[in-house]
């Protein structure tokens, strides 16, 4: 149907999107955490009450507390802004490097492509987690060293698909059209290229915030993330292996929290590759 | 000459996200052995959507016939059950595609996809299959056809793939034959090669054959009819030969108008072509009359209130127009 | 007639890597290409899929480097300019492409698309640029309401519209437009060829046109070049040339393509031999000599030259007349 | 689809193939006979001069069935022979003549003569072979054999410990032709000792198995075969305890006992240690040099509840620098929980509290970095964190850095200049089982303050008095002015408090009922030397 | 097809080269004093001083690299305090438990994942679908680690019917394999799905159509081999994850491979071990692309009849 004009821009077109919605709401739930939970949380999360130990959930303690008598509420409570910002961080630097070293090696090519793309390939066959373990082994125990090695580990894949995603679009008409009227590349670059990746390049940060949230979890989980006493979700789940056998909800909590967590950037970033794209499939 | 197919006011609803809309709407035609039936139209007229309702490949759910029959054989293939279908399909109903390129599959190699057919519907063994589809081969003019039933698709030019296709859809030595647009994505000399071969075909075998094509070249050069269809509906259906000398829907004399013609006048002068002004209509969004009005130097009043149907203004001419253009060009 | 455009050799191979990266040999999609265009003048480039008609069309825009010969617009090589002569002349070329779905910004409206070319070279005031819009949307037959609207809101024809308005913007004073129609129906082919023809009348501008439609190449060139695997092989006046095809190659194109005319149905046709060869690897000598019906040991040996033939083109053949 | 079929059996056979012999190894294997040991810490070096903290107790739990000492801590940690037939200590505690055993041999079938044990202790008082246990070994300065089964060794300077050096781990008789033939770098891994048990199959970090020597001059032992397993996880040790796939596992954490103790088939052995926790306070702090503040931080610390709640009862606060079964233990204290009379003491110190609760003296905050390793102590992380937040109580600030447990000892024993730490945990293990030892180790000055510490007075703890006391706990002849002196060096430290003391845990291992002889020594060590199945 | 296999194996030691260089680097960065981490927790100022001229950390930087370059084309990994010496002979020793375990991974990545996206892809928005695309979505928010945790409070703690721990029989294989696959199923259910749809709108689809095969048919003689070309690729890309993966999962489930042993080098600050440990995933994941890339181009005719 080569002729027939699209009725509507295809943007206002969906209102099923069943993904976003729950996904954004979701999300938003997790954020409004995020920022008011500390205020929200029966107790002061570090307070410890030596006399109830690892008590299963009760009306004082909603979801019990932990081996030296934290609420695990007031924990899970106060580590969502941990989790959720060192997640959005992470990947919103990644996001930055990422564009950058894909783009400019995926759009001039040559010489600056074959050296960009041989660190960024080099990097890529270095598992993602195993670069994150041994860059948090190096970066310390902290929100910080943890932001380092998630990035770190997640730019290089995100340039990669930057990179194909430009050389992609540098291949469209509209780009040999933009070199014809004598633009110049860094403007064709910026104005052309990045916002017709941007799509592409916004779904992926949102899935890798997910992917984030799991890695960063991991390694708290291994000892490699915050200090102590701070309750990040990965770290409460490290610490409740040891009581897996006599106090077993204490993992429940960080680990639904966690996924939920990660639920919420998935279906967020699924709603909105089906938002931008309906028939690509996931 | 007897109708193998009768199509009787057809009419296809296409249901999306967003909206549900007629794609065809009463479409009758008749198409009878050893006669090329040619449906004409630019993109979106509906003539695919014809093919695929008579093979019963309509996307489902998305399109459904609400009304109308498909007589083949005594069968309404409108509301045939998909047992019965397949075993029409590829048996007694050939189908060539468009795209050559892309309608065999990749990772078998060609031989098999036409021996598929043969073992499908005549049971024949593989190894019995083989030899018929070398012969088929030969056939469709595929040289060394032996050699050629080993290759897989990427391993052949367009043009030897098209004939493949052609090959399975005449492999069970069908009663109709379906092409749609099947010169359309090749080369001009290609092209020419297999509607050689398809009226070579035409002229050995005697199927009944619906070509369907935007291309009214390709109609002269091949269709003995001509149906010309109009966003869903025929608007005018002849013979090749009265269409191109007296046609008599503006939408018909437009269109032959549009192409550069050999007899205009060469280079330097660079006159201008007939264009139809404006653009299909979508097909969502008719016009309450006759669709063409909005584009139609003839149009009255009565263009946009009252849809025309289909009629005979002589015998074997049918036009669906209020103020069809004088038979003379 | 001074020459606004001189290609001379012209040729551009591409080596081939497959997927694994292995070198498998070198493409020749354009080979020794030379042909002249005067102000004012249509060079029509007519060739099947592969001949590298789209490749010579983007080496004279310099979208593609060429491995060896010049482009000569206006006398300099273009090629050989300095990073800001560049910019210059990229004011007197401009191309519309063939898929008016990709060479159209999809995130931009159709006033930013055509006002682009302005605003890249140094119109600065935002009035001025949308008079000027609104003037090329009115040339092109578009109305100057619809400027805000995104690619996907028109149609094909129109988008074409919003591209050829964009390639006016700067006045050129060639427009290079490769298969400008062959993605739209023929209804709305008609309209876009006439109004390339109609803005031709109308700016004194030329055109080289590419396409595989010989009915649209001859209506629209006063010269017309025949392109087969990467050269070409006859080159002539519109008239000369679609009167007396001298190449072999021009006449089974010209035998090839269905004329409109029932008659010639029932009628026994001369249908072209063979296949196009791979430009991977051409055939030696005359390339066109595995489908000439006029080929002999000297075709399979030796390449051709361009030479007046008696029907008043030039062709490079070693038995035409 | 044939192809499919072969993708599919290629991928298993691969991943069977790939099962190393050790993995599929049922447990038909480990029926009679065999005793299978879960240990919480992995065997990755068999040599007795490898301090291997990084193993430790893995590795020396093994030793015990490998090697035999000269002499051996029985369950009391008193000295008995081993090797030895009987040892004397002269007047002078400079020399110690041992009558050895005789006929004893190697696992290689070797002598385990007076020449063997020359070789193995001047093995150990060699700086660049054995790098660790240094205090034990630099006294000894020489060792005679005029006969084949006499030994006698000589000390620079007094030294009544030399029993106790030569009762440890480091201690063990190594085979001298095992050492040349597989060299000094080859041996961790194929020792050879005259121990009762000898080496059968060893892939460091994993798996040991040791099965019974025939030549053993102790006769059979209890088993034929040990396998010492590591296994991280608690969790995973218990399951196994429980489904019977291992019959001993060490280090139940005490959360765990309870579970345990109510099932019929287990044993649930457990045993004061020797290693007090505690935090070592950077005396080179001007704010904590001052007596009073040390002594509020251990007011504010709640550690009898720690003992009593965090441990379950498997732990208990001390009331001496020394553990309660050290060799020399005095009760010189106790431990009182009084946060109010530790803010009384910060305020007669000049803090007061500050706009955000914590307490201040010109100006300055008065704000801990308090470091804790982690997984090198029981509870390390949790403990500190309760001190962080019982100190929060009185108004001081502990922030917490924790450290993977190979770097801590680096942070712990630095220079004067690099010390980043005002609270570090630390718990010294007297693996000699002396008091004296301990206290020097510990809280004897440095010869240099501004470098790094001696031994681990990692405080730079500096009280003339006691390294007088220290050092007449080593050299006084008699054993009553030895501990006289050791019981009011505690006294004094104990008021100095140098450190923040926390608690003495219990070892706590458990067994199958249908093991015996299995024993939990006061250093960590669980000892499988008389177990039986 | 060998001429490709040389080329790509010939690719490895330059990728080590370049990671080798990069984790050097990385841990020459490292605050603290490795010749102090290497004399242990009692040693003297002399005796570290010691170490530091045998290892030869006193010398320049590129000196070191060139060494430990050296030292690696000679298989010594160098100086790891965690086994005092070459770490080489007890890494290897622990290979064959981290491959059982991802082979094992991969096998029920390829037995569950791929049928489960095909049978989803085939009935789009059916139940079938539905339950497959839901547990899809639940999977990929799952941690490995939590899962791992959950199964063994399910299966050993509470019903005791699975070890959860060490390597002693095969099943001590099933907590850690489904901890490790269980997020890789769910990846490639998901992508299979994606493709198997995607092939379901081809053309090649509507030639079988119209010969009148059946929707089964088509699915086994036409589709499946389609869909598997990409799916292939998908898992081969997967693998790192799979190696990633292994090294929380071996910790948690004392699954005695590579990746335990890594954590453990960490907590001693082992970096030699560390880094020849990253090294050896560096390349089993090259050799594992390798093979995904032979079995890419056995399934796809397009790559082997060029």
């Amino acid at each position: 149907m080569a002729d027939i004009p699209a009725a509507a821009p295809r943007r206002f077109r969906r209102t099923h999107n069943v993904y976003l919605w729950f996904g954004s709401s979701l999300l938003g739930f997790f954020i409004f955490l995020a920022i008011f939970g500390p205020m929200l949380a029966p107790y002061d999360p570090t307070e410890q009450d030596l006399f109830a130990l690892l008590e299963g959930p009760s009306a004082t303690h909603w979801l019990g507390t932990d081996n030296i008598g934290r609420d695990i509420f007031s924990r899970i409570l106060a580590g969502t802004g941990y989790t959720v910002s060192i997640a959005l961080s992470s990947v919103l630097l990644a996001g930055i490097g990422g564009v950058a070293l894909g783009s400019v090696a995926g759009y001039f090519g040559g010489k600056v492509d074959r050296v960009l793309s041989g660190i960024i390939d080099l990097l890529l066959t270095v598992p993602n987690i195993v670069l994150a373990i041994a860059i948090a082994s190096v970066a310390g125990s902290s929100a910080m060293g943890l932001t380092i090695a998630i990035t770190a580990s997640f730019i290089p894949p995100l340039a990669r698909l930057v990179r194909s995603k430009v050389i992609e679009l540098k291949e469209e008409d509209f780009v040999a059209a933009s070199v014809t009227i004598g633009m110049s590349h860094w403007r064709i670059l910026l104005h052309h290229v990045l916002p017709n990746a941007l799509t592409v390049i916004i779904i992926e940060l949102s899935l890798n915030a997910g992917q984030a949230v799991l890695i960063g979890s991991a390694l708290g989980f291994l000892g490699l993330g915050v200090q102590p006493p701070a309750p990040e979700w990965g770290t409460m789940l490290g610490a409740s292996r040891e009581f897996l056998t006599v106090a077993p909800h204490l993992i429940m909590a960080p680990g639904i929290a966690i996924s939920l967590l990660v639920l919420a950037f998935n279906t967020f970033g699924d709603g909105l590759r089906d938002f931008f794209d309906p028939n690509l499939e996931k | 000459m007897s109708n193998v197919l009768a199509v009787e006011g057809l009419t296809v609803n296409l249901t999306t996200q967003d909206r549900s809309f007629d794609v065809l709407s009463d479409i009758s035609l008749t198409v009878a052995q050893g006669e090329i039936l040619a449906l004409v139209g630019e993109s979106g007229s509906g003539k695919s959507m014809t093919a695929l309702s008579i093979m019963g490949l309509l996307p489902d759910p998305v399109a459904a016939v609400t009304s109308g029959a498909i007589y083949f054989d005594g069968i309404d293939l409108a509301r045939a059950d998909e047992t019965t279908m397949r075993k029409l399909r590829g048996n007694r109903i050939g189908l060539i595609f468009q795209e050559p390129m892309t309608s065999l599959n990749p990772t078998m190699r060609v031989g098999p996809q036409v021996a598929e057919v043969l073992e499908l519907h005549k049971g024949l063994k593989a190894h019995e299959a083989r030899a018929r589809v070398e012969g088929i081969f030969a056939l469709v003019r595929i040289p060394d056809p032996k050699s050629r039933y080993d290759n897989y698709p990427h391993q052949m030019s367009g043009g030897m793939r098209q004939r493949v296709m052609i090959a399975i859809a005449l492999a069970c030595d069908p009663d109709l034959l379906i092409a749609d647009e099947p010169t359309t994505a090749l080369d001009v000399t290609t092209q020419s090669q297999i509607l050689d071969t398809l009226r070579d075909l035409q002229a050995e075998l005697g199927k009944a054959t619906i070509l369907i094509t935007h291309d009214l070249a390709v109609v002269a050069e091949t269709a003995n009819r001509v149906a010309v269809m109009y966003a869903g509906r025929i608007v005018e259906q002849t013979s090749t030969e009265q269409l191109f000398a007296t046609p008599r829907h503006p939408y018909t004399v437009g269109l032959l108008h549009a192409i550069p013609r050999d007899e205009a006048m060469p280079g330097e002068g660079r006159g201008r072509l007939v264009e139809i002004p404006g653009s299909v209509p979508a097909l969502w969004n008719l016009p309450k009359g006759c669709a063409f009005a909005p584009r139609c130097s003839r149009a009255t009043q009565q263009c946009q209130d009252s849809r025309p149907s289909l009629v005979d203004i002589q015998p074997g001419h049918q036009v669906a127009c209020w103020h069809p253009v004088e038979a003379e060009i | 007639m001074s020459a606004l455009l001189e290609v001379e050799g012209l040729t551009r191979h591409f080596a081939v890597t497959n997927s694994a990266g292995n070198s498998i040999g070198t493409v020749h999609a354009v080979t020794d290409v030379s042909f002249k265009i005067g102000a004012g003048e249509t060079l029509g480039l007519i060739g099947e899929s592969g001949c590298g008609k789209s490749t010579v069309s983007k080496m004279v825009v310099r979208l593609v480097e060429p491995t060896r010969g010049a482009v000569v617009l206006e006398g300099e090589d273009i090629n050989k300019v300095s990073f800001s002569r560049m910019k210059m002349l990229r004011k007197r070329v401009q191309m519309v492409f063939q898929d008016p779905f990709g060479s159209l910004d999809p995130r931009q409206a159709a006033e930013d698309i055509i006002a682009e070319p302005l605003l890249v070279h140094g119109m600065r005031s935002k009035s001025e640029r949308r008079a000027r819009v609104v003037e090329l949307m009115e040339r092109v037959g578009l109305r100057a309401d619809q400027m805000r609207n995104t690619p996907a809101a028109f149609s094909g024809g129109q988008r074409q519209r919003i591209a050829i308005a964009r390639a006016l913007a700067l006045n050129p004073a060639l427009i290079v437009a490769d298969e400008p129609v062959s993605a739209l129906d023929v209804s709305i082919q008609a309209q876009v060829v006439n109004l390339m023809v109609d803005i031709q009348k109308e700016l004194g501008l030329s055109y080289l046109f590419v396409s595989h439609d010989l009915g649209v190449i001859r209506h629209i060139s006063d010269r017309v070049a025949v392109m087969y695997l990467g050269r070409i092989v006859e080159i002539g006046r519109t008239s000369d040339l679609f009167a007396n095809p001298g190449h072999p190659y021009t006449r089974t194109l010209m035998d090839a393509l269905p004329k409109p005319n029932p008659a010639r149905r029932l009628s026994k046709k001369r249908v072209p031999r063979g296949e196009i060869p791979s430009p991977l690897n051409p055939p030696t000598g005359c390339a066109f000599h595995p489908r000439c019906p006029l080929a002999t040991d000297v075709c399979r040996q030796q390449l051709p030259a361009l030479r007046p033939l008696a029907g008043g083109t030039q062709g490079a053949c070693h038995h035409a007349a | 689809m044939q192809r499919r079929q072969f993708l599919t059996a290629a991928a298993g056979a691969a991943a069977l193939a790939a099962l190393p012999a050790t993995t599929l190894r049922a447990f038909a294997q480990s029926g009679s006979g065999t005793i299978t040991y879960g240990q919480s810490t992995s065997i990755l070096t068999l040599d007795p001069a490898h301090g291997a903290f990084t193993g430790y107790p893995g590795g020396y739990e093994a030793a015990l069935l490998l090697f035999d000492r000269l002499l051996d801590f029985d369950a009391d940690m008193k000295i008995v022979p081993q090797l030895a037939q009987s040892y004397e200590m002269s007047e002078d505690l400079q020399t110690c003549t041992i009558s050895l055993r005789s006929g004893v041999t190697f696992h290689d079938g070797t002598p385990l003569d007076a020449a063997a044990v020359k070789f193995n202790i001047e093995r150990m008082m060699n700086k660049d072979i054995n790098t660790t246990n240094r205090p034990l070994w630099d006294p000894i300065s020489g060792v005679e054999t005029p006969d084949d089964t006499t030994v006698v060794i000589t000390t620079s300077a007094p030294f009544a410990q030399l029993p106790n050096t030569l009762a440890h781990g480091s201690g063990a008789i190594v085979s001298p032709a095992a050492i040349e033939k597989f060299g000094e770098d080859g041996f961790a891994q194929n020792p050879v000792g005259a121990g009762p048990y000898e080496l059968e199959a060893f892939s460091p970090g994993q798996e040991l198995t040791l099965k019974a020597f025939a030549g053993y001059w102790g006769g059979k032992p209890g088993a034929d075969r040990i396998v010492f397993k590591f296994i991280a996880e608690p969790a995973t040790r218990i399951s196994a305890l429980t489904t019977g796939a291992v019959d001993i596992i060490d280090s139940v954490p005490v959360q765990l006992v309870s579970q345990l103790a109510g099932n019929a088939d287990i044993e649930v052995i457990n045993r004061p240690g020797l290693r007090p926790i505690g935090l070592i306070i950077n005396l080179t702090r001007p704010t904590l040099s001052e007596v009073k503040v040390r002594q509020a931080l251990n007011l504010a610390v709640p550690v009898v509840t720690i003992a009593e709640k965090v441990f379950f009862g498997y732990a208990q606060a001390p009331d001496s620098p020394l553990a309660f079964d050290a060799i020399g233990h005095k009760s010189v204290g106790e431990l009182v929980y009084d946060q109010e009379k530790a803010k009384a003491l910060l305020a007669e110190a000049g803090y007061a509290p500050g706009a955000d609760g914590i307490v201040e003296k010109d100006g300055a905050r008065l704000s801990l970095a308090l470091y804790v390793p982690e997984g090198l102590f029981p509870g390390d992380v949790a403990v500190a964190e309760i001190v962080s937040g019982a100190l929060k109580q009185i108004g001081v600030e502990a922030v917490i850095t924790k450290i993977e447990k190979g770097a801590y000892w680096d942070y712990l024993r630095q220079d004067k200049a690099s010390m980043v730490w005002d609270l570090a945990m630390f718990g010294f293990n007297p693996s000699n089982a002396s008091g004296t030892y301990h206290l020097a180790s510990l809280f004897k000055s440095n010869a240099d303050d501004n470098g790094k510490p001696d031994v681990w007075n990692a405080g730079r703890y500096n009280n003339p008095r006691v390294d007088e006391l220290l050092n007449l706990a080593d050299t006084a002849p008699a054993e009553a002015d030895r501990l006289a002196a050791l019981g009011e060096a505690q006294d004094i430290i104990w008021a100095d408090a140098p450190h923040v003391w926390l608690q003495v845990n219990e070892n706590v291992s458990a067994a199958r009922k249908s093991v015996s002889g299995v024993a939990v020594m006061p250093i960590v060590f669980t000892t499988l030397r008389d177990a039986k199945i | 097809m060998l001429r490709f296999l040389l080329r790509r194996i010939a690719s490895i030691p330059l990728v080590a080269f370049g990671v080798v260089l990069i984790l050097f680097l990385l841990f020459k960065s490292v605050p603290g004093d490795e010749a102090s981490f290497v004399a242990g927790a009692t040693a003297t100022q002399a005796e570290i001083d010691a170490i530091r001229i045998a290892l030869g950390l006193d010398r320049p930087l590129p000196e070191q690299f060139i060494r430990h370059i050296a030292g690696l084309l000679q298989g010594d990994f160098g100086y790891s305090t965690t086994f005092r010496g070459n770490p080489l002979p007890h890494i290897l020793s622990r290979i064959p438990a981290t491959l059982a375990l991802t082979a094992s991974a991969i096998l029920l990545t390829i037995v569950i994942g791929i049928p489960a996206g095909i049978i989803a892809g085939a009935n789009r928005n059916r139940w079938p679908d539905l339950v497959i695309s839901f547990s899809v979505v639940g999977l990929l928010a799952v941690p490995n680690f939590w899962l791992g945790m959950v199964l063994i409070a399910v299966f050993s703690v509470s019903l005791g019917i699975l070890p959860s721990f060490g390597a002693d029989s095969i099943l001590s294989l099933v907590i850690p394999t489904l901890a490790l696959s269980a997020r890789l199923i769910a990846l490639v259910a998901r992508m299979t799905r994606g493709v198997v749809i995607e092939e379901l709108r081809k053309n090649y689809v509507r030639t079988a159509r119209a010969k009148g095969l059946g929707s089964h048919a088509i699915l086994v003689s036409h589709v499946l081999r389609n869909v598997l070309i990409p799916t292939v690729t998908i898992i081969g890309l997967q693998a790192g994850y799979l190696l990633g993966g292994s090294v929380v999962i071996e910790r948690l489930c004392a699954w005695p491979g590579i990746g335990d042993l890594m954590l453990t080098a960490i907590s001693v600050r082992d970096y030699t071990l560390v880094q020849a440990i990253t090294l050896i995933f560096v390349i089993g994941f090259m050799l594992i692309n390798i093979g995904v890339d032979l079995l890419y181009r056995f399934i796809n005719p397009r790559l082997r009849y060029g």
